[in-house]
This record gives structure tokens, sequence and C-alpha cells, in this order.
């Protein structure tokens, strides 16, 4: 059986779902930043099997290492505003943090 | 193009650079074994080798260390395994580890408190396969084998981080939180430091960078400017620091937190984490000796025309070998004896608090590496305003090998593509040609 | 035959860790099982050719970024608080979701004929590239000199500009992001004292 | 650039660098080291800068003399010549002054541009410079003059230097001294500044620059003379010279613009100096062509007019009355620059300045302004111009010495004089006397400057004290201000020992201080053209009765002063003599007030001069004849003679009446009450101005005011009225309309934003599924349903 972009393709959905499921589940602070990553990373598989199996060239290649990047950034943030959090609330739980609610 | 024999050698060995591998398996395929058998049975081999590298300076280093560490505290050491001198007492330490019952704590989260050694193992051994002992002596060879290498190396502090937190003590905990906090943070010098001999060579493939700091001892580069002088010490203080060695072993600071992340391990396990740590010593050291101590050539032309010599492919493969033997000895030399260095500071200088190994890192390391990086950049540029392109004159070929990009149509590759990296590194390959 | 192996050797475990990371409840192993995700894909990175990003995701990603993150669990799972239970409607309604969302993605992807697409394999020129040794392409491609097989394909058309301005925006990004972590992250705990020590 | 140039626009700057250097900093100078006094500092730059000027100027005038060649001294031919002349009246005395009639000379000068700050057109505004002998002349006496001044200055103006100064002639409202902070550093600013307009009127090259300068000199002298701004009499005094000079100013801008409507430029000459510009020529070449003739033609309507060629060479021509009328009114502006007959009344009052600045104003800035202007645009004055010069300089000359004989404040008796002296500048000029004009302003420059310095060492002296009918004796007091007062007073009346008139020995020169030769020169010029024109010999009686009269009140004033018993016994014990700072400058002055003129007519000071003269022919048919260097030498002797008896015999009667009291000088005051009256009061002018132009201004001024308060205030007050009115009316609408539509909009988004408020659950995890049940069910729209749609 050859493996086809399609394999690359389902892979990277497994990934993205899984994280978007995980956001929207987890109660965890963390676990929600998990699933972002997930996400990330489902999207970068994409990128990098359209670089090899269209003409998208070293172009996705090149994208998929700025969303690493960006992603690094942001888990610094996210993980820095869930760490603030967590000193102003006392949990992580981020069903905790609805105070502007309406 | 690369006329030089030192630059041809280090031209094959980047060619063929994956192709070590290539050469094992075609000499299987020579066997009229399948295209898939002979990939798997080279794999085999290869990490096998790779497993004896890792087990052998890992043994050879914990003896050394008791040795050493007898000596400075005015005592003999091992002097009964194996002869006068205690020359087995590794194994005899493994025995014995091996030995011993393999202990879970009721707190602690088995299947993570179990997998952690091994994420350390593999980690540090997988670093080495990126490593070149020998001109052509390396596993896998990619342009990207030092980044890959240090990748590699980085995922070692998440079995410590792990075994840390899954034992269910507030030691580990404590030791696995500063090794979190103090890996994450000297990486960032490390890398930087490493970023400067690339900056020279124009190269991120190990091998090359080997090959380059041919001819006398003045072409390493960490002769070929200030900053990639003071580059090396601050690289090997990271190094030291990234080793979890004294004195920045607060993870395991057996003053303060019984044994660190280690306190709940005992037996085969905790035996995993010591050969890690010597393994990685190794390999860190061995960076070193790469991209700053010339590799595995001595530093004596003479010398290093010899055994390159023996090379010829004209004459039998076994002088081939024999040839990338002694080059392995000289490189395990240099990369022993900055290990030696390391086993030296550990038993001489007291631990640092964690602050001040953070501030070491943020408040020191940190900027001195930046201004050595800029340094690095521009001292090039400064020099070519004198009229030289390298200070002193070299006697060896520090240039990277062109780019190799054979293209189908040959109008297509653009004339505009820099064939070397570096100004110093072009005008010196001219000189070479010259000669 | 080697590379299908590997595919799916790498393929589950990126699968399996990613939906690991989903039905486990304990943050902890939540976070291992992400690594193991995350590392696959490192690998179906290198069986795509591109090891440079490969090389990065393991060390930006899974030596930086999970590094970090663990740190965190650390730092806030102590206690009760490590593990944080679902209603099991919440759970079902998640799984139904998910899977919805799946079929919907897997639908478009199984719905578009590909092999339409000139494939990058086809008319991939270069040695190195084929061998996946792209580092120096990608830094050419950086500064916008076309140094892969797009010569060929993609004549006269798209940009020849390279990443130069995105990668100065990323640079600046990152310092940005660095200042402001370390003064969200600056220890308030203790108003009363003063806050020096940092957390990370 | 031309060194000289150099060298004085250097000069000319140094004071302007001193003034801003004050004017910004001087403040600082309170905190200088020596607590209750401020720092001298201030005056010492003023002094660096001016004398620095000076020295500059000196190296300007040295380097001019070789430049241009002029002849310091007259050859021993032309001394022969001249005494000659004495005896045989009939030969020139000056054999190179014949050519003029004929051939023309070329004048040597330098002009050039600094700075370009404007262009219209053709015509350039620009700083430029223009140097002649006459502008390095008077270079350096501005600033060898001035110098001694601010030295000068520097010990009378040292009671300014403290924080607590009282003006004892000011009285406040509740009876006591006025105390105000000290304006030492002020002083020598406005002083720099001062200098700095005149040296800039002096270098000037263009007509609009002197304009420039001309108001910064008045502005000067508006601040100076208004210094003791608390006095009432200062201030007063103040805008009087400033409001007086503006009259002046009318005609004078008057002029400008006459001339530059008809010429088409503001250069007195074409600049030689910058290679770069086209050389145009200036004003004074296109008036009178090289020769000194003024080319006068008759259009077919039997309009006079003067043709002249233009810049780019074609002929053209300004009607002739238009030309009197330029010359008129830049006429206008040197009386009332120089104080002349009507607009003399500012000078006296401008007494109420510090004496320093008196001295400066009456001697080598201000007054002198006037008659180096009309000087300088001696080319372009008509016959009937200089006609009213003359009677100018005339009437004013006169008048102001019948004042200055009954005056009795020392400072006022020096003012008249000095007014009377501009008369007879200005008399020079207009008679054609042209030399013997800036001879004599030259000269009075340095012995009346000398006189009001040695008046301010008095003033200091005896404690502010300026009437001398409460002096008299302080010789013994103050010898070296007396002595060299007495030197002044020599030289204004024009005493003179003239040697080889008694003796008869040919070749020597006369014992005599500077005023006699330049007075000399004056009457002499005088005499030729009464002779000459015979209808005007009133033009020559004026100033030889004046010379008299002249002698008689400079002779009374230093009698009074100094000689004789003491009136004012507590006064005279108190009295002490001035220090060194004040009394050497005096002594400088003295120096130059007797020697400055040396050789008269022969010496270096006068064949200076007479290089820069412009020839000038009259014209045929104007009915005046001009007087030439021949003519004047004729009747020089004749001149000479009777000047000197009259001012001989007008001494010897100061002697009489106030050493020995026969006369009895209280006798004839009585005996001619109402002449004495009639002069005390000058000529009644204050009150006759005071009739004819301060009052009716008074009553039509008030009756615009009580438009202004009826009808303007009332127009601008409905206005506003009617404002006030329309915003109520607005202010109603917004409230009711505007603000209640606003507050209903205001209510409704609350309302929404209330009733979506549930919503916002501020759980993330819902918006994470909302966003992917989202997804999904666009998902589905788009690819399940709309397909159906489509279908149907």
């Amino acid at each position: 059986m050859e493996v086809t972009l399609n394999h690359y393709l389902l892979i990277g959905a497994v990934m993205f779902v899984s994280g978007v499921v995980c956001m929207a589940t987890k109660r965890n602070g963390i676990a929600v930043l998990m699933g972002v990553e997930l996400v990330l990373n489902g999207a970068n598989i994409n990128f990098v099997a359209f670089a090899r199996y269209t003409n998208l060239g070293l172009d996705g290649q090149i994208v998929s290492l700025f969303v690493i990047v960006l992603a690094a950034a942001e888990a610094a943030v996210a993980l820095a505003i869930a760490l603030n959090f967590y000193n102003n609330h006392q949990t992580i739980d981020v069903d905790q943090g609805d105070r502007l609610r309406g | 193009m690369i006329p030089t024999l030192a630059n041809t050698a280090a031209n094959t060995a980047a060619n063929t650079a994956a192709n070590t591998a290539t050469t094992i398996q075609s000499t299987l395929e020579g066997w009229e074994l399948s295209e898939g058998w002979a990939m798997f049975l080279a794999a085999v081999i290869h990490v096998s080798l790779v497993a004896g590298f890792f087990g052998l300076p890992a043994g050879i280093f914990i003896w050394a260390e008791r040795k050493v560490s007898g000596r400075i505290q005015d005592r003999l050491g091992p002097t009964r395994v194996g002869g006068k001198f205690g020359w087995l007492q590794a194994i005899a330490d493994g025995g014995k580890l091996i030995q011993k019952e393999d202990l879970v704590p009721a707190a602690a989260d088995g299947p993570l408190f179990r997998v952690a050694p091994y994420v350390v193992v593999v980690s540090s051994l997988a670093a080495l396969m990126f490593l070149p002992f020998s001109d052509g002596w390396i596993a896998v060879s990619l342009d990207i084998g030092l980044y890959l290498m240090l990748a590699v190396m980085s995922l070692e502090v998440i079995g410590v981080i792990l075994a840390g937190y899954s034992s269910g003590s507030k030691w580990a905990l404590f030791g696995g939180m500063r090794e979190a906090a103090q890996m994450v943070s000297y990486e960032i010098p490390m890398s930087i430091c490493v970023v400067i001999p690339i900056i020279t060579a124009g190269s991120l493939n190990l091998n090359e960078i080997g090959a380059m700091q041919s001819g006398w001892a003045a072409n390493w580069i960490l002769f070929n400017d200030p900053f990639t002088f003071i580059a090396f010490f601050i690289y090997f203080v990271c190094a030291t620091a990234s080793c979890k060695r004294a004195p920045f072993d607060l993870a395991e600071a057996e003053s303060e937190l019984v044994a660190g992340f280690l306190t709940e391990y005992s037996g085969f396990r905790w035996s995993f984490f010591f050969l890690a740590e010597y393994a990685s010593m190794f390999a860190v050291c061995g960076i070193a000796v790469l991209l700053f101590l010339g590799g595995w050539h001595t530093g004596i032309p003479g010398l290093d025309t010899a055994i390159t010599g023996l090379r010829d492919p004209s004459g039998s493969w076994v002088f081939g070998w024999l040839a990338n033997l002694l080059g392995f000895g000289v490189f395990f030399g240099k990369a022993g004896l900055l290990v030696c260095v390391q086993i030296w500071v550990r038993w001489t200088l007291p631990r640092l608090r964690i602050d001040q190994v953070m501030m070491t890192c943020l408040k020191y390391l940190v900027p001195i590496s930046c201004v050595l990086f800029l340094g690095a950049v521009i001292w090039p540029l400064a020099l070519s305003f004198t009229g030289h392109t390298t200070w002193g004159s070299p006697t060896g070929n520090r240039a990277a090998p062109a780019m190799r990009l054979e293209s189908d149509s040959g109008a297509s590759v653009p004339s505009a593509m820099p064939s070397r990296p570096l100004p110093l590194a072009a005008s010196n390959s001219n000189e070479e040609a010259g000669r | 035959m080697t590379e299908q192996t590997l595919f799916f050797i790498f393929a589950i475990l990126a699968g399996g860790g990613a939906i690991g990371v989903v039905i486990l409840q304990d943050i902890v192993r939540m976070a291992f099982s992400l690594i193991i995700s995350l590392g696959s894909t490192a690998g179906l990175f290198f069986l795509l050719g591109a090891d440079f990003v490969a090389a990065t995701q393991l060390l930006v990603y899974v030596g930086g970024t999970l590094v970090l993150l663990i740190f965190g669990v650390m730092l806030t799972a102590s206690g009760p608080f490590r593990r944080i239970k679902m209603s099991s409607g919440e759970t079902l309604l998640g799984a139904a979701v998910g899977l919805l969302f799946f079929s919907v993605i897997a639908f478009t992807v199984l719905g578009v004929n590909w092999q339409a697409v000139p494939s990058h394999r086809e008319v991939a020129t270069t040695q190195s590239d084929q061998a996946g040794n792209t580092s120096r392409a990608i830094g050419l491609r950086l500064v916008g000199i076309p140094a892969d097989n797009e010569i060929g394909v993609r004549k006269g058309g798209g940009s020849r500009t390279g990443y130069l301005l995105p990668f100065e925006i990323v640079s600046v990004h990152l310092l940005v992001v660095l200042i402001g972590a370390a003064y969200l992250a600056r220890a308030k705990r203790h108003e009363s004292r003063d806050a020096t020590e940092g957390d990370a | 650039m031309d060194i000289k140039a150099c060298l004085l626009i250097t000069a000319w700057l140094l004071p302007l660098v001193g003034f801003a250097v004050e004017v910004f900093g001087g403040y600082w100078s309170h905190h200088a080291p020596g607590g209750r006094f401020k720092s001298r500092l201030a005056a010492y730059l003023s002094v660096g800068c001016i004398g620095g000027g000076f020295l500059l100027s000196l190296a300007a005038l040295l380097i001019g003399v070789s430049d241009f060649d002029l002849p310091l001294l007259g050859t021993p031919e032309h001394g022969s010549d001249h005494a000659a002349a004495q005896f045989a009246v009939e030969d020139a005395w000056h054999p190179a002054e014949h050519e003029p009639h004929g051939g023309g000379t070329e004048v040597k000068y330098v002009s050039g541009s600094l700075y370009e700050l404007a262009r219209f057109g053709d015509l350039r505004i620009a700083i430029d410079y223009y140097i002649d002998s006459l502008t390095l002349v008077m270079f350096t006496m501005v600033t060898l003059i001035a110098t001694c001044i601010h030295v000068f200055a520097i010990g009378y103006m040292d009671d300014e230097r403290t924080e607590d100064h009282v003006d004892h002639q000011v009285q406040t409202a509740d009876g006591s001294h006025l105390h105000r902070p000290g304006r030492y550093y002020r002083f020598f600013a406005y002083l720099s500044l001062f200098c700095f307009s005149m040296l800039g009127l002096v270098l000037a090259g263009n007509i609009f620059m002197v304009f420039i300068f001309w108001e910064l000199v008045g502005i000067c002298s508006y601040l100076l003379i208004g210094f003791y701004v608390e006095r009432h009499s200062a201030s007063t005094a103040a805008n009087k010279a400033f409001i007086v000079n503006r009259v002046g100013d009318f005609g004078f801008i008057i002029g400008l613009m006459i001339l530059i409507t008809s010429f088409g430029t503001f250069n007195f000459r074409s600049y030689n100096d910058r290679a770069d510009l086209p050389e145009s020529p200036g004003l004074f070449q296109m008036a009178r062509d090289d020769h000194g003739q003024v080319h006068v033609a008759e259009t077919h309507d039997t309009q006079r007019v003067i043709t002249f060629a233009r810049a780019n060479g074609s002929h053209t021509s300004i009607p002739y009355w238009l030309l009197v009328t330029a010359g008129l009114g830049i006429f206008a502006g040197c009386v009332g620059k120089s104080a002349q007959f009507p607009l003399q009344t500012w000078l006296p009052d401008a007494m109420e300045g510090p004496t320093p600045v008196s001295a400066l104003v009456h001697s080598a800035t201000m007054v002198a302004a006037g008659v180096y202007l009309a000087g300088r645009f001696y080319p372009v004055f008509l016959p009937e111009v200089l006609l009213t010069i003359a009677y100018t300089g005339a009437i004013t000359l006169f008048l102001a010495a019948t004042i200055a004989v009954v005056a009795t404040d020392i400072k006022r008796v020096l003012a008249y004089s000095t007014i009377s002296q501009l008369g007879y500048m200005m008399l020079a000029i207009g008679l054609g006397g042209w030399i013997a004009g800036l001879f004599h302003l030259i000269t009075h420059a340095f012995f009346k400057s000398l006189m009001f310095l040695a008046a301010g060492s008095v003033i200091v002296g005896c404690h502010h004290e300026q009437e001398m009918s409460r002096m008299g004796g302080l010789r013994k007091k103050m010898p070296v201000t007396a002595y060299t007062m007495l030197v002044g007073v020599i030289a204004i009346c024009g005493l003179a020992i003239p040697l080889h008139w008694i003796t008869g020995f040919s070749g020597g020169w006369d014992i005599a201080f500077s005023g006699y030769h330049s007075k000399d020169a004056i009457i002499a010029t005088a005499l030729t053209y009464a002779n000459l024109n015979p209808i005007h010999s009133l033009l020559f009686l004026a100033p030889l009765i004046t010379a008299g009269l002249t002698a008689f009140y400079m002779f009374r004033l230093w009698f009074y002063t100094f000689a004789g018993k003491p009136r004012d016994k507590e006064l005279y014990d108190h009295c002490h003599e001035s220090p060194k700072v004040m009394t050497t400058p005096l002594l400088i002055l003295a120096f130059f007030a007797i020697f400055c003129a040396i050789g008269g007519e022969d010496g270096p000071l006068f064949n200076l001069l007479g290089s820069a003269e412009t020839h000038v022919i009259d014209i045929f048919g104007s009915g005046i004849d001009l007087p030439t260097h021949a003519d004047i030498a004729q009747y020089h002797g004749q001149a000479g003679v009777l000047a000197l008896l009259v001012a001989g015999l007008g001494a010897l009667l100061a002697y009489l009446m106030y050493c020995r009291r026969q006369p009895d000088p209280a006798l004839i005051k009585r005996q001619f009450a109402a002449t004495h009256e009639f002069l005390v009061a000058k000529w009644r002018f204050d009150e006759l101005y005071d009739a004819m132009f301060v009052r009716p201004v008074h009553v039509i001024a008030s009756w615009f005011a009580r438009f202004d308060l009826r009808v303007l205030d009332g127009i601008v007050h409905g206005i506003a009225r009617t404002g006030i009115t329309v915003s109520a009316w607005d202010r109603k609408f917004d409230e009711g309309v505007v603000d209640r539509a606003i507050d209903w909009v205001a209510e409704k988004t609350q309302d929404v934003g209330r009733s979506l408020q549930a919503v916002q659950t501020g759980r993330l995890r819902q918006y994470v599924m909302f966003i992917a049940l989202g997804v999904v069910t666009l998902f589905v729209l788009i690819f399940a349903l709309f397909p159906l749609f489509l279908k149907t």
C-alpha cells in the first residue's frame, strides 16, 4: 500500500480534532493549552505534507517553521497567563474564571 | 574546485555522509540480501555499534570518576576489581545494580515512573547517532546533524522531569522542577555558543566541521578569533550545567534533596540515569571537540597526512578502517580529557545555590554569549576591511564545501547563489587552490 | 515497504498520543501522551523529507515548549487539582462533536482528487531534496533565492521575495513575548514582600 | 571678500554678540561671586566687544589707506601751494582738485553683498556693505568714542551694580524713594546694541539696510533715553524722541519709495567685491554720471526730467520734481535724527538718559547718523534740496545757540550746543562743503563726547546735581575733569593761535585744536557761497554770529562750573574727583579733541574724507552756484580771521560777565526779561507744537473715543446679546431633541445588551464547543443543504 497524501491529512485531522475536543472538554487550563498545541501540530502536518505531495515546495516547510516558533511564543504567554490565573484563583480550573460573565 | 587532500576527504566524507550506512547496506546487499533486509541489518549493526560507543565511554568514565575523585580526596579509589587499578569496577557496579530489586513506591505514578529512565537513556543514546567519531564514522550523517543532536539531547530533560514528578516524593519533585528550570535556561547560551563555530565554519554538518580543522592546531576553530576562543569556555560551562554536573547538580543535590529526582530509584533504573549522564557528558565533550578542538585531527599536519594517507582507495579497506580507528583514538582522547576536566571540577568546586545557578545563566552567560555571537559575525567583516581574510595564515582548510545542488538543467542554478557562506571561507579556499 | 512500516508506526503513535491526550484524565499522563504524539509527528516530518522542520519540532516543541508546559503542570497541579473530573454528559458531547468534526474533515480530504495536483516528489530535482537535506534550501528560500524544484514549476508565478520580513517580525514578536511572559509570570503572591524571584 | 570688509563686518558684529550674550545671559550675572554686588562681567564683555571692534576698524583703516592709495599728508608741493594760496588767492591751493570739473575722478570704494535676504523680481534685498574712506573713518571714530564711553560707563553706572538700587528722583505713592534691582547688565546690553546699529548704518551698502539700522538706532535711543523708566520725565522724553523721529522717518520712507520705484535698486553703487553678482549701477551712479553731472532734459510737454541709464543699458527718466521730493524726504529723516529745525525739540529732553548715553547719542551715533546719511546721499540731492538743507542748518544753529545762552542745566547747555553744531554740519553740506561738514562731524564727535563725559564726571562728583547755578569753583576739586573740559570748550569755540597769520611764517601750522580747523572750513565755505550768491548772504551771517555765541555760552558753562567761588558750600564740600576709570577716557578723548584734525586742511583726516567726496556739479539754470575748492581757498583766510575774532569776542564777553561780573549777568537778565523768558522757553516751540499738533490730536482722539464707546461698542454688544439669545434657543433644542434621541439609542442598546448577556457564560469550553459546532454546521449547510437548494 502506497502512503499517500490522504494518510498524512487524516493523521493531521485526527490530531486537529483531538486538540479541539481537548479544548472543548478539559477543565484544566494547561490541558486546554495542550489542545491548542495539538491543533497547531495537526495543521503543521498538513503543511509539510502538502509541501511534499504538491507543488507547494519549501514554502510549506517554512510556514510550518513559523508555526512552530509562534506556537512556542504562544505557549510561553499562555503559560504565564495560566500561572497568573492560578495565582489569582488558587485553581487552574478554567470554569472558575467566569468573573466577566454576563 | 576543492583540490587539497584534506578537503577531498571532507568532501567524500560529507558526500557519503548518509553513506557510512550506504556502505554497510551495500555491502550487505552484495551478499545477495533483499534491500529491506539489508537496510534492517545495517540499522541493527549501527545501533549496536552506537550502543557500544554508548556503553564503553560510560564505563570508562565511571571508573575514571572513581579514581580521580579518590586521588583528589587523597584516597586510592578502586584497586581490586579487574587488576591493580580496578579496571573492571564499572562492570562490577553494573552487575551489582542489575541484581537489585526493582522498587516502585506506592505513591508513585507507576507507568511514568517506569518509563522515565528509558526516555533519558534513549535520548542520550540517540544523540550519539549524529556524532562522528572519526572521519566518516557516523551513524546518521545529515546536513543538520548538530542541530538534530542538540534537539535529541534536549529531550533528556523530559525524562528527568517525569522521573521527578512521578516518584510521588517532594524531594524528587523539587529536583525535577530545578532540572526543568535549569535546562530550559542553559539551553539558550549553549545553543548560541554552538552557533558561533557554525558561523565560522558555514556548516551544520559535524563531519564537515571536523574535517575543516585539519592542519596545525592553530587552525582549530578555537583559535580562529577571540570570540570563538571565549565561546569554547562558555560552551563548556553550559555543557557542564546541562549534564547536571557539579557545581550545577542542583537536581540531585544530596545535601538538600537527599538525591533529587533519583531519590526513589534503585537498581537497574537508577543505573540507567547514570549511564545516560556519563554518555551525555561524553556527547557534549565530543561536540566541543568537533566544534572547537579540531575533531579527530592531531593538530600536527604530518601526522594527520600520514593517517589520512592510509585511506588510499587503491589500498585495502583494512587500512581505511585503521585510519578511522586512529582518528577515533585522537577524538576519544580529546573528549576524555574534557570529561576528566568535568570530573576534576566536580570534586573540587562546591555546589552553587539554585538562585546562583539561574543568575549565572541569565545575567552572565546569556549576555556574554550574545556579545560573542555578535562579535563572531562582525569579525570576518572587520577583517575584510583590513585586507586580510584570516588572522594569520591557516595551514588547513576551514572552508565549507560548496553547495551540492546538482540540477538536471544546469542553468537553473542561479548564479547569485553563494557558493560559500562566508568571505573567510571563500578566499581561504582560493588560497588553498593557489598552493 | 520500510516507509510504510515507519509511517504506520509513527502515525499510530501520533494519532494515539493525540487521542490519549483527550482520553486520559491525569494531567501529567496527558503531557506524556502529548510528548509521544509530538515526537512521532517529528518522525512523520522526517518521512516527509522535512528534516529541518523535524529537528526544529524536536528542539523547540518537544524540548522547549513541552518542558515549559510540564513545568506549568508541576507548578499548578498540586494535590486536588491534579485531576479535574468532567461530567459524563460533557464527555459524551465532546465525543460526539469530535466525531462529527472528524467526519467533516475526513469527508473533505477524501472528496478531493489529489492526484490531479503535481507532486513534489515527481518534480523534485535535486539530490539533497530527495535525500531530505533541506536545511540549505530552506535557508536560501528564506532570503528569497529559490533553490528547489519550484524553479521549473512555478516559473514566473508567485513571489520571490523570501521570508525575511516575516522572519524579522517573528523575531521581534519573540522578544515581546519574552518580556511579556516575564512580566506576567513575575511573583506577585506576596505583595508585601519584594517580588524578585522569578518562576521560570 | 575684501580684507577690509572682513574686518569691518567682524567689528560690526562683535557688539551684537556682546548684546546677545548679555541679554540672554545677563540675568545670571546676579549670582556672580561677590554676593551683594553684581559682577562687572557684562561691562567687561561690552568693552571687550567694542574695543575689539575699534582695533579691527583701525586695522581696516590702515589697510584702506594703503589699498585706496589715500593721501594722508599733503605732498611738499601741495604744502607750498597751500602757503601760496594764502597770499596768491588766484591760484588753486590744490591742483588735483581742478580736475573734477573737467575729467572727474573715480570714487574708490569696496562694495559687496554678505547675505541675500529676499529677491522680488529684479529687486534684491540683501545685507550689503559699502566701504570707502568715509566708512573707514566713521567706523574708527565711532568705535573709538564708543570704547571710551563704555569705559567711562563702567564707573558711571557702578551704583546700578546692586540688587537694591534707590532712585532718589522717583517718589513712590507712600512718599519714599523707589527701590528697584540694578540694571547694570541691561545698560551695557543696550549700549552694545546701539553700537551695533550705528556701525551697521555706517557699513550699509543699500538704502534698505540703512533704513533698518536707522530704525534700530532709533529704538536703541528710545531704550537708553528711557533707561530710568520709572522717572516720568525719562519715559516721556523717550516717547518724545521716538515720536518726533517718526515724523522725520515718514519723510524718509517716502523718499525711499520714490528712489526704489524710480531707480529700481537699493544699492549705493555697483558691487565690485562680488564676482558672482551682476554689476548693475547703483543709485549714486544713476543719479549723476561719472563727472558728477545730472542730465536734465525737457520732454515734449515741457516737463523737466532727469535721464539716466539703468542696469540693462536702457535710458529712462524721472521727473525733476520727483527727485527733489525724494531728496527732501530723505533729508526729513536726517532732520528728525539730527534734531534739526523744526524737529529739534526732542534732543534736550533726551538728556534724561544716563550721561554716557547722552555722550554717545550726541557725538558718535544717533545725531551723527543724520549728518552721515545726508552726506552719504549727497549725490542724490538736487540744488533745491541742498538749499533747503542749508537754510535748515542755518536756522537751527542760530536757534539752538540762543537757547544755550540762557540754559543753566549743564547737560542742556551741551545738548543745545550739539544741535547748533549739527546745524553747522548741515549748513556745510547744503552749501556744497561736503568735506567741511563731515570734517566737523568727526571733530565734533571727539570734543562733544569729551565734554559730555566731563559733564558726567561733574554730575557724578556732585552727586547727581546738574544745575550749574549750584556749582562753581570745582576746578580745585576735580582738576582733570576741569582741564579736559577746557580743552573741549576751546575746541568747540574754535579758538587758536594762528601762527602763520601772526608771524607770516609760511608753511607753519596753526596752534589750534580740532574744532578750529573744521569750523574754519565751514565758515570759509559759507563766505564763498555768500559771495557767489549774494542773495543768500544770510547763510554766512548766521554761522558767523553763532560762532561768537558758541564761544560765549561754552565759556559761560566752564566759568560757571569750574571757576569762581563755590555757590553751594555743601555741594562743594561733598564734591570729589571721579575715579580713574572715568578720567582715563577723558584724557584719551582730550588727546583726540586736540590732535585729530592736526594739520587742518592739509592734515590726514581732511585728506581721507576728501578722497570719498563725490563730485557734484551745479545744474545749469538752477540759479545757484556751488563753491568749488578753489573758490573756497580764495576766501579761506578772510573767513578764518572773522571767525577767530568773533569767537574771541564771545569768549571775552563770557569772561567779563561770569568772572568779573562786569556787566552783571543778573542785571542783563532783568533788563531783557521778556527775551530771556522767551529763550528759556526754547522759543516756545514746545508750546507751539502742543497747540498745533498735540491738542488737536487729543480733541480728535476724544471724538473717536466717544464714537468707539457709543457706536462700535453698541454694535458689538448687540451682536453678543443676539448670540446669547440664539444660544438659549439652541440649548432648548439640544436638550429636548438631540439629547433625548441619544438617550433613547443608549437605552435600547443597554436593553439589547442585557438580554444578550445570558449567552456570555464565561465558560471557555463552551465557547470552543460553539466554534466546533458552528464549523460543522456551516459545513453541513454549504456542502449538504446548499446543493439541495441549488437543485430546487
